[in-house]
């Protein structure tokens, strides 16, 4: 990705015309939101203790229950809402510690070059080879599953996107000649990085975080539906996987199915849309596209001409 | 050698462009005219140098020509005839028969503009073999060999890739292709561009032996004045997508009537006369979102008057080979009749 | 005879190729720069000279230092700096500055032109406070021709044309205030029309404020605008050398009068006869026994397969590399 | 670059490659706390005399490698030893014979259970990746051809919303719905207990069970492939060459056909293969939905059983068919690019 030369300037405004990051942001504006308001704004307490009356396992919904009751008869709609924080705090937390070892190993591949490039390249490619969720699946069962497992063993293992395109990008701004002009005025290593590298490497790094945070929040749900989930906390794919496993199938509670899907499913898009409406928005392609449709001839008047000009101005 | 001004005065032309007028059109911004009423013709043989500044509008009209333009390009007005075939209101089927057939491009840069992961041999066969009859294997085989032969490239690199050529060879079997369906007319867009000058030299001397031998009609669209003066017989000078000045290459050189062409070959540096100071022309091409109200080269012109920033001029004859669209050659003529 | 500011002799820059097998030193090299020796006194221009891959460009890097010289001397001011350490090349770089080919790429799009223009003084940590950061870059951007340089010093570069980025350029090389400016193919990019003034400028700083400026391009054309002497290099080597006057009228190296007589004449009533060389420069790895020109070289004779001439000088300050120099 | 060098150069690296995994397989293992070899010797199903014969088979009572007599607790030890002493030179000696250990669930090689698995998931992948392709490359053609008009923000839309469902969810979704409107079996591969008259109503069975699952995996791909396809299709027909083809007079279709999707298939064939790991992971999610037993169902059910044999036998060999995946890929790349079989 090449960052215009109009720089963040105009980011804003050209997201702003862009409906599918629009869309995208505002749906994750919604969803966090929801995870901020979710004592305020849920009807039950997911955290009290209640006691279960055999009717009350896999209510349908109901005034009482708008998205009725799960295999433990709590409120689905509450747990939904808390399931929320779950996602997103193991969203952010797990991209921040990608992006963070992937942007670190790729500007220093990137910019070193050499045999360090090399080094860190190799490793690069060797787990991103390794397919990441059956050896998070390893290392989940192997530890404590917790919800600061979750994120460091999604986090640990999510940088190698990351570090490939932040080392392309980095290549492809240390080739460019106001870097060898910083280095032909004397600017020292820290200096380019910090001034010329960063600061044209970070979109992408933008846009990348977001679909990061994506990825990072379906491996969560993943790992949690596999039964590999924080006993504490209740996140949307413990609720599937409580749902799935306790006999929602059996009991036609379709609801106890559906609705912690559409949650990360709105997340998970939400995100999606807004890392392609900013990478639109960063990067707005000048290229044309040969094969549109030809609307080149519209409008264009008969060609029974009135002279032209030249005839008329015939003094010679 | 010196070429006469009018060899083609009575003949019908090949291509007679008429007023052609081309918008860009980008929902957030008022139409960019990229080419107002532009009129000039192109005879069988002849070599026209359309010469300009980037953003004049030259890569356009040649698009135009070959209504090849982006999405965002319309033709508004005007008329482009081949022959008697107006260009314009043909199908899109119809035209695309007609393109390579009778209209060949060399584009600038050729390493873009040929397929990477195709044989150069057999890229040029495409061509033959969309065109004409080539049922004959052997015969589009020789076929192919002879058009390298011809550029200066040994048959036996047909089956090579275009990574595998050099700049110049890569420029050379563009060329070759351009030339696959013998073509009347080339069009050429900075042929030379991004090439050293012996190089460049090489690949303008084969432009002119080839157009002598095949009798071939060259537009060579550049930059360079010096290229235009090397192998051209007329010049169509553009400012801001509109015609400045339109005359034979020794009018153009020796005679300028329209200020923009006058300051642009002060500009030009001469080898032959080191040591001169170069003059420059201050400012910018204009917006063409945003033109000024009156002519398009008025801020910038030396010659500037009141009557420039008010209304665009309209195209004078000089001579009826020697156009100029320019207030200046009004007023010399109606001087010229008041003394006569 | 005083010592010039800038004294280069024997450079030569190798580039190994390919794979290095085994701890085994590389035996192919890029012969970049191969045995260049010239001088640049105080104020004077000298234009360097050549078709692409003639080595021109990869002297400039190691003139500045962004290359290592693989052997040979650097002479600035009097100290070596090929081979000199680190902290003798930062203080040798507020004296030689450089400025790009291409306006669109050499300035970050992010920064504002206040601060590239006073990039150089944050680096060597030259103004002591905004203020004066800011006196400094106003006056080189006025040096550069940029006027009033209040209005420019907030804008970014894409707000710019190229002729007013490129002075940016020159602004912020001018702000050190160099003794040499290398400046390379500066106006290539750029339109005709603005050609001028960018070349004009550089004149005009070389006269008033006796910056020596070495001018590398490809184009013999606008050599004479801004150069006094003239450096024409083929394959890592210079094979003509002499004033602007002496080369571009009496061209003495056959490659020279070759590339004198390709470059376009704005007047088609002065075509001339042209002296085209066929084939394209050869492989810079494996290069020609002999004189390296040879074998496309239209008056080549059979010595010159094995002589490798010298520069030799001729007669006033005009040398030239080629054997046959006498018999002409 | 030569051909042959290329070709080499991959080879290496894929065995390296797997080298690494193998590697990595041992020591994750000892390093974290649920070390297979410790916990089943404790492993209350297996007997005393299984236990003494995992004790020898694994060399449990030598140390883990030179000097360190285990990772987890770290405990230091003689650097003397004999390196073809230790646990890790017995694992790779035993890999190099196929020995994988005995699943503790099942009592049964891991190696003949995983061989077994490995056709499974084979076949499920197969089937749902090759459909998902092509379709997915079929419609992202499309797309990009009419990009910007309501076809392309049709299969956009539907593109980014397959790429934004959990793979399990949907699989959920789909298995409920199966289930019950469709009457498709909840899950496995064959119909437990059934006879069957002939083997076309084997396949029959088969292949309702192997609907929903590869239709599940369809869906979720198809999105990906598009949307690759799509972007990498509308770069190429932006270059040059679709001008000059555009310029010989060459129709749309024939532009297309002969220009720019070989153009397109280089950069779609490495990032198919980057992909497969992704698509591995899939399986994972998809066989404990369906219940299907490939070997991400495998991975699965090792998890809830603590069934560490298997679990590390699994990851091993899903691990490789990536790394062969990729590889198999790297020299379709190879085959297609002219620069690299060029000389």
């Amino acid at each position: 990705m090449e960052t215009t030369a109009a720089g963040y300037r105009g980011v804003w405004a050209r997201l702003r015309r862009n409906p599918m990051g629009m869309i995208g942001l505002i749906m994750l504006v919604v969803a966090i939101g929801v995870a901020v308001l979710a004592p305020w704004i849920s009807p039950y307490d997911p955290h009290a203790v209640t006691r279960v009356n055999i009717l009350d396992i896999y209510q349908p919904p109901s005034p009482a229950h708008w998205f009725g009751t799960d295999d433990a008869g709590r409120d689905v709609l509450s747990n939904f809402l808390y399931g929320a924080r779950v996602s997103l705090t193991v969203g952010f937390f797990a991209s921040f510690i990608s992006v963070t070892v992937g942007g670190l190993i790729g500007i220093s591949a990137g910019f070193l070059g050499g045999r360090t490039e090399g080094i860190l390249m190799r490793f690069t490619d060797i787990m991103l080879v390794i397919p990441d969720l059956p050896l998070a699946v390893v290392i989940v069962a192997l530890t404590k599953p917790s919800l600061t497992n979750i994120i460091l063993v999604i986090g640990l293992l999510g940088w190698t996107g990351t570090a490939r395109l932040v080392r392309a990008q980095t290549l492809s701004v240390k080739q460019r000649k106001f870097v060898v002009r910083a280095r032909a005025i004397g600017a020292g290593n820290s200096y380019i990085i910090r001034r010329h590298i960063f600061p044209l490497v970070l979109p992408l790094i933008v846009v990348n975080t977001v679909l990061v945070i994506s990825l990072a929040i379906l491996n969560e749900s993943t790992l949690s539906f596999l039964g590999l989930g924080d006993p504490a906390t209740l996140s949307w794919g413990q609720m599937l996987n409580y749902a799935f496993t306790r006999g929602a199938m059996s009991a036609g509670a379709w609801w106890a199915l559906v609705v912690p899907g559409f949650g990360i499913v709105w997340v998970v898009l939400s995100c999606t849309l807004l890392g392609q409406g900013l990478e639109q928005a960063l990067n707005p392609r000048l290229t044309t596209h040969h094969l549109a449709a030809d609307r080149t001839l519209k409008n264009l008047p008969r060609w029974e001409l009135e002279p032209t000009p030249v005839e008329q101005a015939g003094n010679v | 050698m010196m070429t006469e001004v009018t060899p083609h005065a009575h003949k019908q032309p090949l291509l007679e462009v008429k007023r052609l007028s081309v918008d860009y059109v980008d929902p957030s911004q008022p139409p960019a005219q990229a080419l107002r009423d532009l009129t000039f013709t192109l005879h069988r043989g002849e070599a026209l140098g359309v010469v300009g500044e980037s953003g004049c509008g030259k890569s356009t009209l040649m698009l135009a020509l070959m209504r090849l333009l982006p999405a965002a390009g319309r033709i508004v007005g005007g008329s482009v005839r081949l022959d008697d075939i107006e260009l314009l209101a043909l199908s899109e089927r119809e035209m695309a028969a007609l393109r390579w057939k009778r209209l060949a491009m060399i584009f600038q840069g050729a390493m873009n503009a040929l397929n990477p992961v195709r044989t150069v041999g057999d890229q040029i066969a495409e061509a033959i073999r969309l065109h004409e009859d080539a049922s004959d294997a052997r015969a589009l085989d020789r076929r192919v060999g002879e058009l390298l032969d011809l550029v200066g490239i040994a048959a036996s690199r047909r089956n090579q890739y275009p990574f595998q050529y050099s700049g110049g060879m890569r420029q050379r079997a563009m060329i070759a292709m351009a030339l696959a369906c013998s073509p009347d007319i080339v069009i050429a867009d900075e042929p030379t561009t991004a090439l050293d000058v012996m190089i460049q030299a090489q690949i303008l001397q084969l432009l002119a032996d080839l157009r002598r031998q095949l009798n071939l009609s060259i537009l060579l669209v550049t930059h360079d004045l010096g290229i235009v003066a090397e192998l051209c017989d007329r010049v169509l000078v553009m400012y801001g997508g509109a015609l400045a000045e339109y005359a034979g290459v020794d009018a153009i050189y020796n005679a300028p009537a329209h200020p923009y062409t006058q300051e642009l070959l002060k500009a030009f540096p001469d080898p032959t006369r080191p040591l001169q100071r170069l003059a420059s022309i201050p400012g910018s091409p204009p917006r063409l979102n945003d033109l000024p109200p009156g002519c398009r080269f008025a801020p910038r012109c030396p010659q500037v008057f009141d009557r420039c920033h008010l209304t665009p001029p309209r195209v004078y004859a000089i001579t009826s080979d020697h156009l100029a669209s320019c207030f200046l050659v009004e007023t010399q003529q109606t001087r010229g009749a008041r003394h006569e | 005879m005083n010592e010039p500011l800038l004294r280069v002799r024997g450079l030569r820059k190798l580039f190994p190729v390919g794979r290095r097998a085994l701890g085994r030193a590389p035996d192919q090299f890029v012969h970049a720069v191969d045995d260049v020796g010239l001088d640049l006194a105080a104020g004077e221009a000298l234009a360097l000279v050549g078709e692409s891959g003639c080595g021109k460009s990869t002297l400039a890097l190691t003139l500045l230092g962004l290359e290592t010289a693989t052997a040979g001397s650097i002479h600035f001011e009097g100290n070596d700096l090929a081979a000199a350490p680190a902290s003798v090349w930062k203080a040798a770089r507020r004296h030689i500055q450089m400025i790009f080919q291409d306006p669109y790429e050499s300035l970050n799009p992010l920064m504002t032109v206040g601060e590239i223009v006073a990039e150089p003084l944050h680096v060597h940590k030259l103004a002591p406070n905004a203020a004066e950061r800011r006196r400094r870059s106003v006056a080189a951007l006025e040096d550069a021709g940029l006027k009033p340089a209040e209005h420019f010093l907030a804008r970014f570069p894409h707000e710019l044309s190229g002729g007013q980025r490129q002075r940016v350029a020159i602004a912020a090389a001018l702000v050190l205030e160099p003794r040499l400016l290398v400046a390379d193919e500066p106006v290539s990019m750029l339109d005709v029309s603005i050609r001028a003034e960018i070349l004009n400028l550089l004149a005009d700083l070389k006269m008033r404020r006796s910056i020596a400026v070495l001018f590398i391009t490809h184009d013999l054309g606008t050599v004479s605008a801004v150069a006094d002497r003239i450096a024409v290099m083929y394959l890592g080597r210079i094979v003509e050398m002499g004033t602007v006057q002496e080369v571009m009228t009496a061209p003495r190296h056959p490659y020279t009068q070759a590339l004198l007589s390709v470059v376009p004449a704005p007047n088609p009533r002065l075509r001339r006869q042209h002296i085209i060389l066929q084939g394209e420069t050869p492989d810079p790895v494996k290069l020609p026994t002999g004189c390296r020109f040879h074998p496309r070289c239209p008056v080549a004779v059979e010595r010159c397969r094995t002589i490798d001439p010298p520069l030799q000088t001729i007669g006033g300050t005009q040398a030239a590399a080629c054997i046959r120099l006498d018999e002409a | 670059m030569h051909r042959s060098s290329y070709l080499a150069g991959k080879l290496g690296w894929a065995a390296f490659t797997i080298l690494f995994v193998i590697v990595l397989n041992f020591f994750l293992f000892r390093i974290l706390p649920g070390d297979p070899a410790r916990a089943g010797i404790r492993d209350p199903r297996l007997t005393a005399q299984a236990q003494q014969a995992i004790r020898e088979r694994f060399g449990l009572d030598q140390p883990v490698i030179n000097c360190f007599e285990s990772l987890n607790p770290l405990t230091l030890g003689n650097c003397a030893v004999n390196p073809l002493d230790t646990q890790f030179f017995i694992y790779a000696s035993n890999l190099l014979r196929g020995e994988l250990g005995i699943s503790y669930h099942t009592n049964r090689p891991v190696l003949d259970i995983l061989g077994e698995r490995l056709w499974n998931t084979l076949l499920l992948i197969g089937a749902g990746q090759v459909l998902a392709i092509v379709l997915g490359m079929a419609v992202g053609v499309l797309a990009a051809w009419k990009a910007h008009t309501p076809v392309d923000y049709t299969a956009l839309g539907f593109s980014l919303l397959a790429w934004s469902l959990p793979t399990f969810w949907l699989g959920i979704i789909l298995l409920f719905w199966g289930s019950t409107y469709l009457g498709l079996p909840i899950g496995g591969k064959v119909t437990p207990g059934m006879v069957y008259a002939n083997s076309w109503e084997q396949l029959a069975d088969l292949a309702r069970h192997l609907f929903l699952p590869s239709l599940t995996y369809t869906i979720v791909f198809l999105g990906e492939y598009m949307l690759i396809m799509r972007s990498t299709l509308v770069d190429v027909l932006s270059e040059d060459y679709i001008l000059t083809a555009k310029a010989k007079g060459l129709t749309h279709f024939q532009i297309l056909k002969d220009h720019a999707l070989k153009n397109a298939m280089l950069p779609m064939v490495t990032i198919i293969a980057l992909n497969l790991g992704f698509t591995v992971a899939g399986a994972v999610q998809i066989e404990s939905v369906f219940s299907w037993p490939g070997l991400g169902g495998a991975i699965f059910e090792a998890v809830n059983r603590r069934d560490y044999p298997m679990l590390q036998g699994a990851f091993l060999l899903l691990a490789i068919s990536v790394i062969v995946a990729n590889l198999i890929a790297d020299l379709l790349y190879g085959y297609l690019d002219p620069r690299v079989q060029a000389d």
